[in-house]
């Protein structure tokens, strides 16, 4: 009989404990031998080591076998039986360690500052660090790019191909999820933002909002980034 | 019945030549109840059809034993001792001699043994409860737990309207600066005058003036500036006799050099 | 819940895991299920709650049901998943303590007052001191109740609306886990004492075996407990 029966593919008619013609008294013992090994396994601070559960199972036991019996049983389980530095010890199926640890999600708000950026990245795109920061007429923190990356909602798109080749800085396909838009296209112009109450007063001449440009291609004067331009950035957003 | 170790001890040395005398050490009881309740138990019989006259005879006659023995007795005892003797002369009475207000000994004497009986049930639940597999005795949890931690992740906030919001005010105050940031670049008149008076210490004849200024103007914007605050600079540097200007007709470029009280001469204080 | 499922001969037929014909993708994702119950319970020296199972599994699996099959496929082996104050842990088969010497600790030995009191607080909650006193026939010692809130077994839970405002106590959830216990209804009671052939004849008036109330709201008749309860029980123990 299989007793384990937990999963199709382990290979269970190799297990000793279903092998041959087994007296009942040895099966018994076979058994008594599992269940000790499991428990001592599962009761251990330490991983154990071969040598320390045939000291502690009845003499004469298959350490060897009974460990490798084990390890069949619990292959596709929950738990696997591992060796670790030649001792034994559970663990957790690799697969399943998502499991163990749950996500607390806290709500942020995003500060003035990041969220003015935001904005110019998003409107005049693809936009340097230097250009956010004559529009903003304050120097951007770094702190704020940082925080920005962390949303998801921007990206390093590539480097200007100016003097000191700065990086040019896009909008992401979850800050269009985020806000709800189709595309960048869909931001409002001047006229939309003037009715809306967002821009105030005469306008003057000159004045433009840019229509802002998130394709994925690089525009002309755009270089792709490098490997390099990535080491600053430890992990990634998981949409880059 | 009892089967756990903390209850095997034996607290009532029974010696078999001295019939119904006990030796007994007071220390090893909880109290009056649990007294009677092993002297009870020594009836050998039911608790229930426990004979409570006999019972009280026992307790009565082991304190008195005691009482010859020790002079201080707990009070928990004597007052046990001295309700016993009462329940004693009671349940002797006839029935019918017993105030009516009263409980009867009757049921004095049941009250007791519920008691006893209550006790001795609480003694058989404790002793099964630590007959259970306990944990970290008979029965152990996983001794690595692996760690089931919280990850913390940040939900962040902003809606459209904020983002909008955030655009606007920041061209707004884009479009304002836009006026007060252009400023006239202006040659103030000192620094035009302090440039002259180095210039015309270097002019032995007649110089077109725009000659030297033309290094200084460095843009449209400034020509204008740079040619204006020079005229009032030569203008001033003329009267204090530092500087000549001749000019052969209007708008006809305009020459300068040294003047008679040039930088030679000491400075009269204006 | 199928309790049955605890013996030996636990008829693994009856799993749902093995139920019927099932299409293989219910198969799988119930697999998925019984592994990932396993990997929680697993990881966790504590008992884990039914709910807090459900947040981790997919959405829509019936842990109910997963932990029942869990229970039948472990009854039989060197650990067992058991059910103890209302939530969930593996621990190893009580036969195997022998071979578990070395991970076990030595509880510290309690006096035969505290023993008794703890019983009377067990069975008999919410009790007062006074309640307690009336039983054992004699007073009871500070210290008695003092070592008891150190084993962090019983708890304050209130005070009684009655002259004198006495404290109530109770046990805790530590109680439950260290003794085993599903809830303390779960307690061992009059049937036991029946079978046993203790409760033989007439039952005294008034004697009986009450059904302990260790519920966390305070009974119609018990008060909360304020901040000057506990000045007198510094460190106070974790589940308070």
């Amino acid at each position: 009989m299989n007793r384990s029966g937990m999963s199709d593919d382990a290979p269970h008619g190799q297990l000793r404990l279903f092998a041959g013609d087994r007296d009942p008294a040895e099966y018994e013992a076979w058994m008594a031998a599992i269940r000790g090994a499991e428990a001592i396994l599962f009761a251990s601070a330490q991983p154990v080591a071969a040598e320390d559960l045939a000291e502690r199972l009845a003499p004469g036991t298959d350490v060897a076998h009974v460990l490798a019996d084990l390890r069949t049983i619990y292959a596709s389980r929950g738990v696997n039986l591992v060796e670790v530095a030649g001792k034994w010890m559970f663990r957790t199926a690799p697969d399943l360690a998502h499991l163990l640890t749950r996500e607390q999600v806290e709500p942020k708000k995003l500060s003035r500052a990041a969220l003015e950026t935001l904005a110019i990245i998003a409107y005049h795109q693809p936009v340097t660090r230097a250009e956010i920061e004559e529009i903003r007429g304050v120097s951007t923190n770094k702190g704020t790019l940082d925080v920005l990356m962390e949303t998801g909602w921007i990206r390093m798109r590539g480097r200007r191909r100016t003097p000191g080749r700065p990086l040019t800085y896009g909008t992401t396909e979850a800050f269009l999820v985020h806000f709800g838009l189709e595309a960048v296209t869909d931001l409002p112009g001047v006229d939309d933002l003037k009715a809306a109450g967002f821009l105030e007063g005469a306008v003057p001449p000159g004045f433009r909002v840019p229509v802002p440009n998130a394709s994925d291609t690089l525009m002309p004067d755009e270089d792709p980034l490098t490997e390099l331009d990535f080491q600053d950035y430890e992990p990634l957003p998981p949409e880059e | 019945m009892v089967t756990t170790d903390e209850w095997s001890e034996s607290r009532l040395d029974v010696d078999p030549t001295a019939g119904e005398a006990f030796v007994v050490d007071l220390d090893g009881f909880e109290g009056p109840l649990d007294l009677l309740l092993t002297l009870a138990r020594n009836q050998k019989v039911d608790l229930a059809r426990i004979s409570i006259l006999a019972l009280a005879d026992q307790y009565l006659a082991f304190i008195d034993k005691l009482g010859e023995h020790r002079l201080e007795l707990a009070a928990d005892y004597l007052v046990m001792a001295a309700w016993l003797a009462y329940l004693k002369s009671r349940l002797m009475l006839p029935p019918d001699e017993v105030p009516q207000d009263e409980p009867s000994a009757e049921e004095l004497a049941g009250m007791l043994a519920m008691r006893l009986k209550r006790l001795e049930g609480i003694r058989i639940l404790a002793g099964r409860l630590l007959d259970r597999s306990r944990l970290g005795r008979d029965v152990l949890p996983r001794g690595a737990p692996e760690e089931t931690g919280l990850v913390k992740r940040s939900l962040w906030e902003a809606s459209l309207y904020d983002l909008l919001d955030a655009y606007g005010r920041q061209r707004q105050r884009d479009m304002v600066r836009v006026h007060t940031v252009r400023k006239r670049q202006v040659w103030a008149l000192a620094d035009a005058r302090d440039i002259l008076e180095r210039l015309v210490g270097t002019i032995a004849d007649w110089a077109p003036i725009d000659d030297y200024l033309v290094r200084y103007m460095t843009g449209p914007d400034s020509r204008a500036t740079v040619r204006a605050s020079a005229f009032s600079a030569a203008l001033e540097l003329v009267r204090e006799g530092r500087m000549e200007l001749m000019q052969s007709s209007p708008f006809a470029p305009l020459y300068m050099r040294k003047g008679p009280g040039g930088p030679d001469t000491p400075e009269e204080g204006a």
